[in-house]
């Protein structure tokens, strides 16, 4: 096209920047692509090793535990046969590395083994929780990051500032409240005293959308209110450190406006921490999400995971844990992607 | 000793650092299973020497590799190959007990004088550093050594009550200066000791190193990319470009009757305070960036950047070749014709120059003295 | 209020900045103007020590039953009224605390000493092994502490001690980053490389340079760490993990006060104070240390 | 008071800077005027601390007031106040009017985003330019910068590039609204010796192409003996000698000026000659003539009087008591 215009150098210039962009945009993408599908590849790779590994510490710490689960499930008044044969059955009489030999090739079939109450799949107990907690914990994820990070970016900008004073004291007050003691605040306040939200309760997500939305409005502010106050000081810190930045001096000497050099220029470099952080936040708070679970009368994970360990059901605490360490994994996978594009300088290492 | 690549010696002395074809290549890059997979030569087979109580200025851009040759000297970093001689040790064969013995006799200055002080230590905590690690001092004769290298390198003997902060760049210097010394030893590895010092500051710095090499007999490896500084302190030069010595030789040979383009190149960047003449000079701008080291040319490393090179010049690399008098040059254009020296070098090297091929804009006309002066003045 | 970076005078101007440090503020007088901190330290330290001191104190035992008073508001007898079983409600708040505060000190320690030597050594010699071990320290990152207790109680049974290990074990990977990342940022600075080349040796230059630069980061950390741990032991006490009764902690004392929530908020409401005040103490101070620490070093 | 303030395209007149210590300003630049013309280049030399750059940069208001304010006087761009204007009339001059290269091309250009994007951000804040015809504009710029192969620089990360290229983007994009005044803060500080050379060369052959007035600071008076037309001296929050580039250094009038060029390598043969002592710390300024204490030249009486800066002739000042009888040497004579 530069050819047949020919109208001088600009439009030259024009038609040779529009044909470099478009050379064979297929390769172009896939050169791009190549290093973070790398990167995608090795931490995939890395993860499998990592969760058989965990798995491996969780048998073999269980073996050198001098309690006996078979006692545990039959209570202090079973007869030393009917221990003994508990223990043949769950395969207890074996060696660690012969139990863990059996749970692991279980895996590669595709389960994690049974529950040893009842015989249940490990799977089938974690599938029944998996929709409160991830309901739960997902909504909480989306209220921490969008209160957190904004609020988070522009104290940091304005250091000392209005906004940056009360926010302060608000995630000191936040970060030192136990999420399961502000659900019973919360409770007593909006459920018991105002009676404008659902008290305890099971929540069933298939009925009523509203409802079940109503029911979880508690539990998700709970939840998310410290690690709200977590990320909002680490975004903080963060919009604080590049604020300060010589390159921030240049762009305002551009003349760009300070809303504009917060959105673009601030935002990009100040994010790489927070969003690791929320990453690592999605683990806190399936943890957490066990405890207030609890206390809401929820049937989640954690729920699930509390219930079996005051059993000594290990297979599905087992479960649990690995369920969640994979999901935290993917997680920070993620967020792992997320610092490919915000900061093209680590790309390389 | 071995005199093939050595410098004819003017008064028999042995020398007291001797490298001869010292390399080391720094790994960059390694894939998955951790096999190298890029290198870089940061030094390639570099033979100097250094008598004692002289300076050898070490000369070249960022990245030339010189202030990793001096880590080498000192094995702060160890080489790939090569032999490194300090006073009779083989010094590449000392056992790490052995080397930590010999510490106290080469030592270092470093370039930024705000690192190069542990932020939370006394001023005098830090000079005595030195003594306390060989732990043959006593309290009593530390702190006398510190208040009389503290007089020595004119600061106070309050100064060894306070930290760094309380100190500005030029006092911080002297303050690693004092610690480089404190223990007499002969060699001193001073790595830019000036670059990040005001100029004032730079003529008392300098001045100093230059007293305390003449007071104490100091030996000095002085680093720099300024060549105007290394010729008022150097006794010979060697200059570097991307790992190899191109250049060396007596300062005032090296500075006046260089016979390497890039050399000519480094003199036509020293800026002259004298502004009449800085506006007749011609002065030579090279073409781009110093290529990556990563990646380093064919032949002659400088020949892509190079106004005179030829086709011999991207095929094979130049050795050095020292003459006589000790000055060695590697460059297969100024070893074929004698009169490519100096003056005569620049000259031919601004005729070379293309039209085009410059990446800066034509020279600036000089501005007409009757410009109209609008000082503002009371 | 919060640790502030140091404002620079302007980015770039680093020597005109020179002007602005003041070296040599005695630290106790700059910790006295760290007002907020210092009330922060005095509450926690009377804190600790009513603590430490309840037996002493003419208090009635945490776990005496009187059933005929149960329930009851603030009297002379009972400052803070009784709990559902007439157990004295001061009596019982000060027993949970010091068990929440040695139980929060469990996880702390466990987390400092996994985490801090292996960071440390990895961070100053780098390489593979720092390759090995950081990837070691993610997957135990992966897991949430409290999954981790609840896993211990599973393993171990209804024991806090090895629940607040595991707490403390899933708290390690943050000490280790710590201090592998300052251990590496330091050991990079010039003044390590000048001690090397007096010849110091590696574990020297840990100790002389190294401890002293991780020092205020690391105290931030095991602040927060404490005060996690206090709410990690309410949590599993809470949920029947951790201590059993008729011991009171913080946690458990919450969950027999749930169930009367509805009749007696106060006795909800007095652990829950208890703890954020506890969290909030320790914040602070290690806030206000950090300040003065960051502030020590001065701008560069 | 100032009768040539309005004349140049930049003026500064009776300018004060303060840091702000403990809630209370301390003054550190006093009595700054300077003035500036279209094409003309002007040095401002003096040590770290001299003020210099705060000197510079208070004509962009870019000073973080928390820390450092302009207490007093006034910053004139073509007879139009600076110091009152409001700050979002202030943000259109900032770019479009006065073009700003700073010290340390390593960390003034953001790490998270290509050059290209970095130099159209300006370009299209100021102007009406479409993305087409600002990456057009780019790509010339990077041209007339001395940039090879732009059309791959363009979309490259600063962390790609060396520290000459850097800098070199960094006048590209002081430059990219054509500018009227152009603040150079100490452009080559950071950089070798051979892009040193390079990039004084291009800041002043831009200057004059483009008609811009310039100021350079910087701490090396070598640095500037052929790039400025005139150089003002500053020391301890004055200036301390202005004059012609060539005035200057042939014939200095102030003892700190001599002894500045006494400084460089190569104007006097052996030893180099340092400045005894160190210059006062920001804002604790000796009484009498600031540079008494440490000039070779001082009188009792130099730590009494406060020297005026006297114009000697009409392109030459100097603020020094004891002028008329010090034979001062230049360089080169």
């Amino acid at each position: 096209m530069s050819g047949i215009s020919g109208r001088g150098p600009v439009v030259a210039l024009v038609g040779g920047a529009t044909a470099g962009r478009g050379a064979k945009p297929a390769n172009r993408f896939v050169q791009k692509a190549a290093p973070l599908l790398r990167m995608v590849a090795r931490r995939v790779g890395i993860a499998v090793p990592l969760l058989v590994l965990v798995s491996f510490s969780v048998f073999a710490i269980s073996s050198i535990s001098t309690a006996d689960p078979a006692r545990a499930i039959l209570g202090e008044g079973a007869t030393p046969q009917s221990v003994a044969q508990l223990r043949h059955q769950l395969g207890l009489d074996q060696s660690f590395l012969h139990r863990y030999w059996d749970w692991l090739s279980g895996v590669a079939h595709g389960g994690l083994g049974n529950s040893w109450y009842g015989n249940i799949p490990v799977l089938t107990k974690i599938s029944q929780g998996l929709p409160t907690t991830i309901s739960l914990v997902l909504a909480a994820m989306i209220l921490t990051a969008v209160v957190g990070i904004p609020l988070g970016l522009y104290a940091g900008m304005r250091r000392g500032g209005k906004v940056d004073t009360i926010a302060n004291s608000l995630a000191a007050i936040g970060l030192a409240m136990p999420e399961f003691w502000v659900a019973l605040v919360l409770i007593l306040l909006l459920s018991v005293k105002l009676r404008v939200l659902p008290g305890t309760g099971a929540l069933t997500l298939s009925g009523d959308p509203w409802q079940a939305a109503r029911h979880l409005v508690i539990p998700v502010v709970a939840i998310a209110l410290p690690q709200i106050c977590a990320l909002y000081r680490q975004t903080r810190a963060s919009a604080a450190i590049v604020a300060q930045q010589d390159y921030v001096r240049t762009a305002r000497a551009g003349g760009i406006s300070e809303w504009s050099l917060l959105r673009t220029r601030v935002a990009k470099n100040a994010l790489v921490a927070p969003v690791t952080l929320l990453g690592l936040q999605l683990g806190r708070m399936i943890g957490i999400a066990a405890v207030v679970e609890s206390v809401y009368g929820l049937h989640g994970i954690g729920s699930i995971a509390v219930q079996a360990a005051l059993t000594s059901d290990l297979p599905v605490v087992l479960g649990v844990v690995l369920v969640t360490a994979a999901v935290v994994m993917a997680a920070n996978l993620l967020t792992d992607i997320a610092t490919y594009y915000l900061a093209p300088k680590a790309r390389n290492s | 000793m071995s005199g093939v690549n050595g410098v004819t010696k003017h008064d028999g002395s042995a020398p007291l650092l001797t490298l001869r074809n010292v390399s080391r290549r720094f790994v960059t890059g390694r894939d998955f299973l951790g096999r190298v997979q890029q290198s870089v030569c940061a030094v390639d087979n570099v033979s100097i020497d250094v008598d004692p109580g002289t300076t050898l200025g070490i000369v070249g851009e960022s990245g030339s590799g010189k202030s990793t040759l001096g880590r080498l000297a000192l094995r702060m970093i160890e080489s790939d190959a090569g032999e490194i001689d300090f006073s009779g040790e083989d010094l590449r064969r000392l056992s790490p007990k052995d080397l930590r013995q010999l510490r106290p006799q080469m030592t270092m200055i470093f370039q930024d004088p705000y690192s190069a002080l542990n932020p939370r230590w006394t001023v005098g905590r830090s000079i005595a550093e030195p003594l306390r690690i060989n732990g043959s001092s006593t309290r009593e004769a530390t702190h006398s050594a510190v208040v009389d290298m503290l007089a020595r390198v004119g600061l106070d003997a309050d100064a060894m009550h306070r930290r760094p902060a309380a100190f500005s760049g030029g006092q911080r210097q002297r303050i690693v200066i004092a610690r480089a010394l404190i223990t007499r030893p002969r060699l001193v590895f001073c790595d830019e000791p000036v670059s990040a010092l005001d100029v004032s500051t730079r003529a008392q710095v300098i001045g100093l190193l230059e007293d305390l090499q003449r007071d104490l007999g100091l030996t000095y490896l002085f680093v720099s990319h300024d060549l105007g500084i290394v010729e008022s302190v150097s006794d010979r030069i060697a200059v570097m470009y991307l790992g190899s010595v191109v250049e060396i030789g007596n300062a005032e040979t090296v500075a006046r009757e260089f016979r390497h383009p890039y050399t000519a190149s480094l003199v036509s960047a020293v800026p002259a305070p004298d502004p009449r003449a800085q506006r007749v000079r011609r002065r030579i701008v090279l073409n781009g960036d110093p290529p990556s080291p990563v990646d380093p040319p064919s032949g002659c490393t400088f020949h892509p950047r190079c106004p005179l090179a030829e086709p011999i010049c991207a095929r094979e690399k130049p050795p050095l070749q020292i003459d006589a008098a000790g000055h060695g040059v590697a460059c297969h254009v100024t070893q074929r014709s004698t009169d490519l020296i100096g003056a005569n070098l620049l000259a031919r090297m601004t005729d070379a120059r293309e039209p085009g091929i410059s990446t800066t804009v034509p020279a600036r006309v000089p501005a007409p003295d009757s410009a109209p002066a609008s000082a503002s003045m009371p | 209020m919060s640790a502030e970076l140091p404002l620079r005078l302007h980015p770039g101007l680093g020597t005109d900045a020179e002007v602005l440090t003041s070296a040599g503020v005695g630290t106790w007088r700059s910790f006295a103007r760290q007002r907020l901190g210092l009330v922060a330290l005095i509450v926690l330290v009377f804190i600790v020590a009513a603590t430490l001191l309840a037996p002493l104190l003419p208090l009635a035992d945490p776990n005496a039953q009187v059933l005929i008073d149960r329930l009851q508001g603030p009297t002379w007898h009972h400052w803070l009224g009784t709990d559902e079983l007439g157990r004295d409600e001061l009596a019982r708040l000060l027993a949970a605390t010091r068990i929440s505060l040695w139980a929060a000190l469990q996880a702390t320690v466990v987390g400092v000493a996994l985490g801090v030597p292996i960071g440390l050594t990895t961070g100053l010699l780098g390489g593979r092994l720092d390759g090995v071990v950081s990837r070691l320290f993610d997957a135990v990152q992966s897991m949430p502490a409290l999954m981790l207790a609840i896993a211990s109680v599973a393993v171990f049974g209804r024991q806090l001690t090895p629940a607040m290990v595991a707490v403390g074990v899933a708290f390690s990977p943050t000490f280790y980053r710590v201090s592998r990342a300052a251990a590496s940022t330091v050991s990079r600075e010039t003044y390590v490389e000048a001690s090397r080349s007096m010849g110091q040796r590696t574990t020297r230059i840990v100790f002389s340079h190294i401890i002293g630069n991780v020092a205020s980061t690391l105290i931030v950390q095991i602040s927060t760490t404490f005060a996690f741990g206090i709410l990690a032991e309410a949590a599993l006490s809470y949920l029947g993990l951790g201590v059993q009764p008729p011991a009171a902690s913080l946690g458990s004392m919450l969950t027999s006060a749930a169930i009367l929530l509805n009749t007696s908020p106060q006795l909800t409401l007095l652990p829950g104070l208890v703890i954020i005040l506890l969290a909030l103490c320790v914040s602070q101070v290690s806030n206000a240390v950090e300040y003065l620490t960051s502030d020590e070093v001065g701008v560069r | 008071m100032n009768r040539t303030a309005d004349v140049g395209a930049l003026s500064i007149g009776g300018l004060e800077i303060s840091l702000v210590q403990g809630g209370r300003p301390v003054p550190v630049v006093t009595g700054v005027n300077l003035s500036v013309n279209k094409k003309e280049v002007l040095g401002l030399v003096g040590e770290s601390g001299s003020g210099k750059s705060l000197t510079s940069l208070a004509a962009t208001r870019l000073l973080d007031p928390r820390v450092v304010r302009t207490t007093a006087g006034s910053v004139k761009l073509f007879g139009k106040e600076l110091l009152t204007l409001p700050e979002a009339e202030m943000r259109r001059v900032r770019g479009k009017e006065i073009g700003i290269i700073f010290q340390d091309p390593m960390t003034s250009l953001d790490p998270a985003f290509t050059i290209g994007y970095q130099l159209s951000c300006g370009l299209r804040w100021h102007t009406d330019l479409t993305r087409a015809a600002a990456r057009n504009r780019v790509l010339e710029l990077l041209g007339l910068v001395g940039i090879g192969d732009p059309r791959r620089r363009v979309d490259q990360y600063p962390h790609q590039l060396s520290g000459g290229t850097r800098q070199r983007v960094m006048i590209a994009m002081a430059i990219a609204c054509e500018p009227k005044v152009l603040i150079a803060d100490e452009p080559t500080t950071a950089l070798d010796a051979t892009t040193q050379a390079q990039i004084l060369e291009l800041i002043a052959s831009l200057a004059t192409t483009m008609e811009m007035a310039t100021v350079i600071t910087t701490h090396d008076l070598g640095v500037v003996a052929d790039v400025c037309d005139r150089v003002a001296v500053m020391y301890a929050g004055q200036i301390v000698e202005c004059a012609t580039t060539d005035e200057l250094f042939y014939r200095p009038k102030h003892p700190y000026t001599e002894r500045l060029l006494q400084s460089l390598p190569g104007v006097r043969a052996g030893r180099l000659q340092g400045i005894p002592g160190q210059p006062p710390r920001s804002g604790r300024f000796p009484q009498g003539c600031r540079f008494a204490p440490r000039c070779p030249y001082a009188r009792p009486g130099c730590s009494a009087d406060d020297p005026e800066l006297t114009r000697l002739q009409t392109d030459h000042a100097a603020r020094c008591l004891r002028e008329a009888e010090l034979e001062l040497t230049g360089v080169g004579a």
